[in-house]
């Protein structure tokens, strides 16, 4: 850490994500949402051990490649002694953990990829729940209120795989019938007529899909356009209140089964987080932004609790003094503990669009 | 020494060389004339293995070579010229010539990474086979010349010289005079005449007759393909076909 | 009608021709003569504008012509025919007499009887006429840029050494076409190797040497002068 | 001639200043640049002799540093074999799916082959990101172990690391010079200037442009390893095109078809777009026009560029010399 | 039998936008002779000035894509004048990197002023119409017909106009053109409008179908290559038979193959037909 201006000091915060190419837009909500917290907290500063502390974001940009997330986080430790480095997608998590044991810094890691908190590094923390707990819920709703064969179209992506992996085997043990199987790529493909005359021969009851918001909607308006009326399990990663955006209307989206979105959510940070989103990007926060932000909260605290802003274990052994101590106008979401492994443990919502409306449905 | 039997090429529905039988006079200067378009310079295509002939057989030094690749015709002692010359522009007049003897050497990578004494003494052979080649050519004085910078006139020289490098037995020279004044023209043709004494095959395609009928020994006339007269250049200027089809009356011209 | 007046042109950094003047009168036929590389396509570059004066004045018809547009200067009436011919390799001979004829492109009648005219020039033309350019013997290709040339009918044609790789029966009967393209009203502007068939059928003409005019005459003058003889007639 | 382009003491300056940079430098994230840059470079060369020497321009060499990287992430990672020796297999094996793509590849000219290696390129990456079972797919290979110590050495600190890359580096650039300055490298460059020409030669365009392809490949499918090695996680995103991409600018700035070239253009890119880092998702709104006014104000790139100055300088020289001598003889004469 | 009548329907309307943006492509390969890569740039620009006339502007769709065809037919132009014409007398691989250099430019520019997202464009063309019990949208008709007519259109402007024909002889031949009395520089400029319109045209039919963001043009840039090696470089005939044998390929292929192997189907082809014969199809240059 360095010292500012006024007596106080600045811990820098890492950050490698796509912030040009493809990506670029997941990056750049990841972003807002961390920029958002750091803005808020010096507002204030902190104090731990009596010092008074900023925080500085360092952001770089990685293009969603590995190689340059593990350029980046050289280059965050080296020169700006980050102790802990924000990393949003999972290819570039798996870079940082090569060497951040060594190096000493938390990997703060927004990918539910069940691999990153399995290999037993010890500086990793996971923010976002596992998708895991989604399968069943998702499920069940659908098959009692749709039917039972479903054709999976998820995204190519190792989530979009992973996901499927898991509610099909799901799926068939509940005595329900996989009828098709196919993958889309959607940073190569945004229509999907092909792929989805292909889907609809075999007379699906439901759909699984997901990805990004956008393309996701895009798939459920088309599938309505060639005469689909049945329901559909969307992943986590896409959110029905973005995918209204693009459809126009939740009637087209009738019968989508999916996480509940930020804006629906009510817990005890969460409107003030959203009021102030809106206010200054000029739209509403997803979930990342929401996560990023809280996670940001999470850290400081767990930095309080540790006494110190540099020494990465001990603030990993915090983390869960963190999720206590946050205060509960910062609660965007309401997570539990942090598990040995690293991940944080989160309650699971879910929300249906039933007569052209959202709505929560209650899981247990 | 090198002898064609029925040599035939079409391209399309295009005859451009029809059974042509030839046979080379060794260590002569062997001319083929004929109006433009005639298959002179397909003939040659076809003899040194840039094209392959639809029928036909070349044999050279009893061994046929029809099919043969360009580069083990070569090999052979085959070496050729072309209309234009490419060289490379960026870098020296030696530098160019020196690859044209790379076919009578054997280092591989191995030796070029190691250089291996084998290497070291091909690379001396190289230089020293360019050295003669562009000295026999008259162009020792611009050896070290970048190759932009040398005359038109000059280049078509070192084409000559690389050709020479391949240790040749046989040359063919594809209108090497196209384009050079008359005081040039003979300049080149006292080339020629040199390398058919230093007991080189020469064949020879050119429209300039006076140059022709002064160094050829023997001329073949091709027209639309086919050859129609064959002969010593007093011959073939009296050959009223010939006059018809390719000469018309300025032979003393 | 043409005046060079003090020409030099540069590729790059060195001057290719320095200094020259000459001066074409209508209805002439006029012959630069030079070794290899003296200066003469690049002085046909210049005057058709496909390579820019560095210094001096390009008149023609008492219009100074050196700052203007390759295509301004063929629809003025000068066509040049190139060197190395330029022509369009994948379309068939038809095709490319056609876009010879481009600065008449509405004139359709007149274009249908210049086509003609070349095929009565060059009878070997007509039978190629739906082959590719590129596909052509040398020869052929020679006969083709001439015939190109000849379609925009131009005031002033400028002749790049015409006869280069053209059988010796051709290269008289394209002199002979030279020559009736001339009586028909078009002056000539000849660069050639061939110098004593060249001086025959022309008016006067220019020596090249190194990139400079070393010696101009009628062309009586140059077929007597013994040093021209001696370089560029062979004799 | 210039003190700074005279071989005899540049090569060892730079040999000085690359032992001497661990020490010279404030923190490791420098070495950590300048070893990757190490890698790049002898990718570039590999390029560099294939399309600067030969003139045959792959797009597939992206794909081929891949398949060196991989090669080596699966023998270590999923064959657990030693480091070393699946680090002197990745490149032979490169090599050997280079060599039969090459006999195919190499049936096209040109253009044609710029595609179509382009296409090759592109397959390769799909067929690491979709063949789960050998490459993990979208997830990668995680784990590829450090090189295990020889006698005393060991790799473990980032400088050790950064010193056997630059040993490999030297190794390359001194194996690539004896190349091309060898009859083995005329020959290429023979090929370049024109085929027609090199066969009437008796050059054997053939096996030698296969030799060029295969070769480049080795120099890919190397930096690929030692890129494995030292990043130590590999992704399907490493053979994308964006790589290829990348080694080709390298190439370009450089200077293509020239030998300092590769080294020149990728340390500078390198450097560049690590200096550009700050201006986040701007950065190619800089670094774009730079690369496109670079290649419009010097095409044959930096190295083409003093190249030329000098020739000129010297050409200069001789034309004003020559210039004066004809004067003379003009006023002899006249 | 209604699976594979749908499906065919499907590859005609991916391969009428394809053959759009390889005929750009090819007009451009005739002139410049490279690949350029910044064409699946104006593709993208093409896409976003459409949506945004309609959502800023509010423009009526069709009046959007005459804008989009103006705007991005203008920066094509700005392209050849500011970069390709100061190198065309440098080699083909400078070309290529520099029109590497303009994309990304063009795709950083366009995520500065329009943001990374995915964005939606709507159109007018919506209706779903069922035809001989195939499912269709109004749009995927217009896009068939509208491209089938551009090309029509074009393939007379080039074969039968003089003015078209200006654009093949300069392709063949840039002094040579001169030489007739070509302005060379009012023939660049019109290909370089032309194929940006082209690009422009592609993506505003496509575009309500699919979505607009920054990276839209990448795999259709990569295809088109494809299309026009298969066609033959610079072959018009080419470009659309290529655009539509991928189309159906692909279409089919997903259907009767695999989905997920479905774009290496475009590749695979390319190299079979390559190593048979590598100068592709058409093997002849020229326009
Ligand atoms: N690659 C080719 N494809 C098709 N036709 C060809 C090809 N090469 C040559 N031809 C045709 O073959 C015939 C003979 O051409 P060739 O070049 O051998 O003539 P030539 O005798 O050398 O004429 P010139 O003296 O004019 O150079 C010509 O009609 C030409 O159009
Ligand atoms: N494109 C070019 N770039 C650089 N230098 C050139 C170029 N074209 C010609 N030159 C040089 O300009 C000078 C004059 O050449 P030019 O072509 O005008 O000669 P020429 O009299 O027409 O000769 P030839 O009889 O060979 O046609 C020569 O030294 C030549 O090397
Ligand atoms: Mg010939
Ligand atoms: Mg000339």
């Amino acid at each position: 850490q360095s010292s500012g201006g006024n007596g106080e000091k600045v811990v820098n915060i890492g950050y490698s994500g796509p912030l040009s190419g493809a990506a670029a837009y997941y990056g750049e909500n990841t972003l807002n949402g961390l920029k958002m917290a750091v803005e808020d907290i010096n507002k204030e500063g902190f104090e731990v051990n009596g010092d008074k502390y900023k925080l500085n974001v360092v952001a770089l940009d990685d293009k969603y490649l590995p190689n340059e997330t593990a350029s980046n986080g050289k280059r965050l430790v080296q020169e700006n002694q980050t102790p802990i480095i924000f990393s949003p997608h999972s290819g570039g998590i798996s870079a940082l953990q090569v060497f951040n044991e060594v190096d000493n810094f938390i990997v703060s890691a927004y990918s539910s990829e069940p691999d990153i908190v399995e290999r037993g590094n010890t500086l990793t923390v996971r923010i976002p729940p596992s998708y895991e707990g989604y399968i069943e819920p998702f499920s069940d709703y659908a098959m009692d209120n749709f039917g039972k064969k479903l054709a999976a179209i998820p995204p190519v992506t190792q989530y979009g795989k992973d996901w499927a992996e898991a509610i099909i085997p799901y799926w068939e043990s509940a005595g329900g019938e996989v009828v098709h199987k196919a993958s889309v790529d959607y940073s190569k493909d945004t229509d999907f007529f092909t792929l989805l005359t292909n889907a609809l021969k075999e007379e699906p009851d439901v759909l699984f899909i997901g990805g990004p918001s956008e393309p996701t909607a895009k798939i459920v308006s088309q599938a309505r356009q060639l005469g689909y009326d049945g329901g559909f399990i969307v992943m986590d990663q896409a959110k029905l209140d973005e995918m209204k955006n693009v459809t126009g209307s939740y009637e087209v989206l009738e019968g989508a089964i999916g996480v509940v979105p930020l804006i629906y959510t009510e817990y005890s940070g969460t409107k003030e987080f959203i009021d102030k989103y809106r206010e200054k990007h000029d739209k509403d926060p997803g979930s990342e932004a929401g996560y990023h932000y809280l996670a940001m909260y999470v850290f400081v605290e767990a930095m309080k609790a540790a006494g110190s802003v540099d020494d990465a274990k001990l603030i990993r052994e915090h983390i869960e003094d963190g999720l206590t101590n946050l205060p509960d106008d910062k609660k965007v979401y309401d997570l539990k503990h942090i598990e040995e492994n690293g991940a944080i443990e989160n309650f699971i919502r879910m929300g249906v669009i039933k007569d052209g409306e959202f709505e929560e449905v209650d899981v247990e | 020494m090198l002898e064609v039997k029925g040599l035939t090429k079409r391209f399309g529905g295009n005859v451009a060389v029809k059974s042509v039988d030839y046979s080379v006079q060794q260590g002569k200067i062997n001319a083929i004339i004929g109006p433009n378009g005639a298959g002179k310079s397909t003939f040659f295509n076809l003899i040194t293995g840039v094209h392959e002939p639809t029928e036909g057989t070349i044999i050279y030094k009893n061994e046929e070579i029809t099919r043969q690749p360009a580069n083990v015709i070569a090999k052979l002692g085959v070496a050729r010229t072309f209309q234009s010359t490419h060289l490379f522009e960026m870098s020296t007049v030696k530098d160019n010539v020196i690859v044209g003897h790379r076919l009578r050497t054997k280092s591989n990578l191995f030796d070029s990474i190691f250089r291996t004494k084998r290497l070291k003494e091909e690379e001396q052979q190289c230089i020293a086979k360019a050295e003669e080649s562009l000295d026999f050519v008259g162009l020792s004085h611009v050896s070290d010349q970048l190759v932009t910078n040398i005359s038109q006139e000059e280049k078509k020289r070192v084409a000559f010289a690389l050709a020479l490098a391949t240790d040749p037995e046989i040359v063919f020279l594809d209108e090497p005079t196209a384009g050079v004044n008359p005081d040039e023209t003979d300049e080149m043709a006292k080339l020629i005449q040199k390398m058919a004494d230093k007991g080189l095959t020469i064949c020879l395609i050119e429209h300039k007759m006076p140059m022709i009928m002064r160094l050829a020994h023997h001329i073949m006339v091709l027209n639309y393909g086919e050859k129609i007269a064959e002969g010593t250049p007093a011959e073939i200027q009296k050959n009223e076909e010939v006059i018809k089809a390719y000469l018309g009356g300025t032979v003393s011209a | 009608m043409l005046k060079l007046d003090g020409v030099s042109a540069k590729y790059g950094k060195y001057l290719s021709i320095k200094d020259i003047d000459i001066d074409v009168v209508e209805g002439e036929i006029v012959v630069l003569l030079g070794a290899n590389g003296a200066g003469k396509s690049t002085t046909f570059k210049t005057i058709s504008g496909l390579l820019k004066a560095t210094s001096g004045k390009i008149l023609f018809n008492d219009v100074p012509i050196h700052q203007t547009a390759p295509e301004k200067i063929v629809q003025m009436g000068i066509v040049q025919c190139a060197e190395d011919r330029k022509l369009f390799p994948y379309m068939n001979v038809e095709q490319n007499l056609m876009m010879g004829g481009y600065i008449h492109r509405k004139r359709k009648a007149q274009l249908k009887q210049s086509l003609n005219d070349v095929f009565e020039l060059f009878p070997i033309l007509y039978e190629k006429r739906n082959e590719a350019a590129g596909l052509l013997s040398g020869g052929q290709q020679q006969m083709l840029a001439i015939g190109r040339a000849y379609m925009a009918k131009p005031k002033l044609m400028l002749l790049d050494e015409p006869s280069i790789g053209l059988a010796p029966l051709i290269v008289e009967q394209m002199f002979e076409s030279i020559k009736n393209i001339n009586q028909e009203g078009t002056t000539i502007l000849l660069a050639e190797q061939n110098a004593f068939a060249a001086l025959s059928i022309a008016k006067k003409g220019y020596v090249y040497e190194n990139g400079q005019i070393a010696l101009q005459g009628t062309a009586d003058e140059l077929l007597s002068n013994q040093e021209v003889r001696k370089a560029y007639i062979g004799a | 001639m210039n003190v700074l382009t005279n071989k005899k003491v540049i090569i060892p300056l730079l040999i000085v200043l690359g032992i001497v940079f661990p020490f010279v430098i404030p923190n490791l994230y420098y070495l950590h640049i300048m070893t990757l840059a190490f890698i790049w470079t002898i990718a570039v060369y590999g390029l560099n002799l294939l399309a600067g020497y030969t003139g045959y321009l792959s797009l597939a060499h992206g794909g081929f540093f891949a398949i060196g990287a991989y090669v080596i992430g699966i023998l270590t990672v999923k064959l657990e074999m030693g480091f070393w020796l699946s680090f002197l297999l990745a490149p032979l094996v490169t090599m050997f799916i280079g060599l039969i793509i090459g006999l195919f590849a190499l049936r096209t000219k040109e253009h044609f082959f710029a595609i179509y290696t382009l296409c090759v390129g592109y397959i390769i990456y799909l067929v690491i990101d979709k063949w789960e079972g050998l490459t993990g797919g979208v997830r990668g290979l995680i784990g590829i172990p450090l090189p295990e110590a020889i006698g005393p050495i060991t790799f473990q600190s980032p400088t050790a690391q950064y010193y056997l890359a630059f040993f490999i580096f030297l190794l390359v650039v001194a194996v690539i010079y004896r190349i091309v300055h060898s009859l083995t490298g005329r020959t290429f460059i023979a090929i370049r200037n024109s085929e027609d020409l090199a066969l009437s030669l008796g050059i054997s365009t053939k096996r030698n442009k296969l030799l060029a392809f295969v070769l480049s490949t080795f120099f890919a499918g190397l930096a690929g390893a030692m890129y494995a090695g030292f990043i130590r996680f590999i992704g399907p995103e490493i053979a994308y095109t964006t790589i290829t991409f990348d080694l080709l600018t390298y190439m370009i700035v450089g200077g293509i078809g020239t030998f300092a070239g590769p080294i020149v253009g990728t340390f500078l890119i390198v450097i560049i777009s690590q200096n550009l880092q700050f201006l986040q998702d701007y950065r190619m709104l800089i670094f774009g026009p730079l690369l496109t006014l670079l290649i419009i104000f010097s095409p044959r790139g930096i190295v083409g560029f003093i190249q030329m100055q000098l020739y000129q300088r010297k050409r200069k020289k001789q034309e004003s010399l020559a210039y004066k001598n004809r004067e003379e003889e003009t006023n002899a004469g006249g | 039998m209604e699976l594979l009548m749908q499906q065919l329907f499907n590859g005609l309307t991916i391969g009428s936008v394809y053959a759009l943006v390889a005929l750009g492509l090819t007009l451009v390969y005739g002139i410049l002779h490279i690949p350029n890569f910044a064409h699946g740039a104006l593709y993208m620009v093409g896409g976003y000035i459409t949506l945004i006339m309609m959502t800023e502007a509010g423009l009526h769709y069709i009046l959007a894509m005459v804008v989009s065809i103006c705007v991005v037919g203008l920066l094509s132009v700005l392209m050849e004048r500011l970069v390709f014409y100061p190198l065309r007398h440098s080699p083909p691989i400078q070309d290529k990197v520099a029109a590497i250099g303009i994309l990304l430019f063009l795709e950083a520019l366009a995520q500065f002023i329009w943001g990374a997202d995915y964005r939606q464009m709507s159109t007018p063309f919506g209706q779903v119409v069922e035809v001989f019990g195939l499912t269709l949208t109004l749009q995927r008709i217009l896009i068939v017909f509208a491209a089938i007519a551009v090309m029509i259109l074009l393939y007379w402007f080039l074969k039968k106009t003089f003015t078209g024909r200006t654009i093949i002889a300069m392709a063949q031949n840039r002094e040579g053109a001169q030489l007739v009395g070509i302005n060379t520089h009012k023939v660049a400029i019109l290909t370089f409008f032309i194929a940006g319109a082209l690009a422009a045209i592609g993506a505003s039919l496509t575009s309500p179908i699919n979505l607009v963001f920054p990276g839209m043009g990448h795999l259709v840039i990569l295809k088109a290559f494809v299309i026009i090696i298969i066609g033959g470089m610079g072959s018009i005939p080419g470009a659309i038979l290529g655009g539509y044998i991928l189309g159906f390929t692909e279409s089919l292929g997903a259907t009767y193959l695999s989905a997920d192997y479905k774009d290496i189907i475009a590749f695979v082809l390319l190299i079979l037909i390559l190593s048979i014969k590598p100068q592709g199809i058409f093997s002849k240059g020229g326009v």
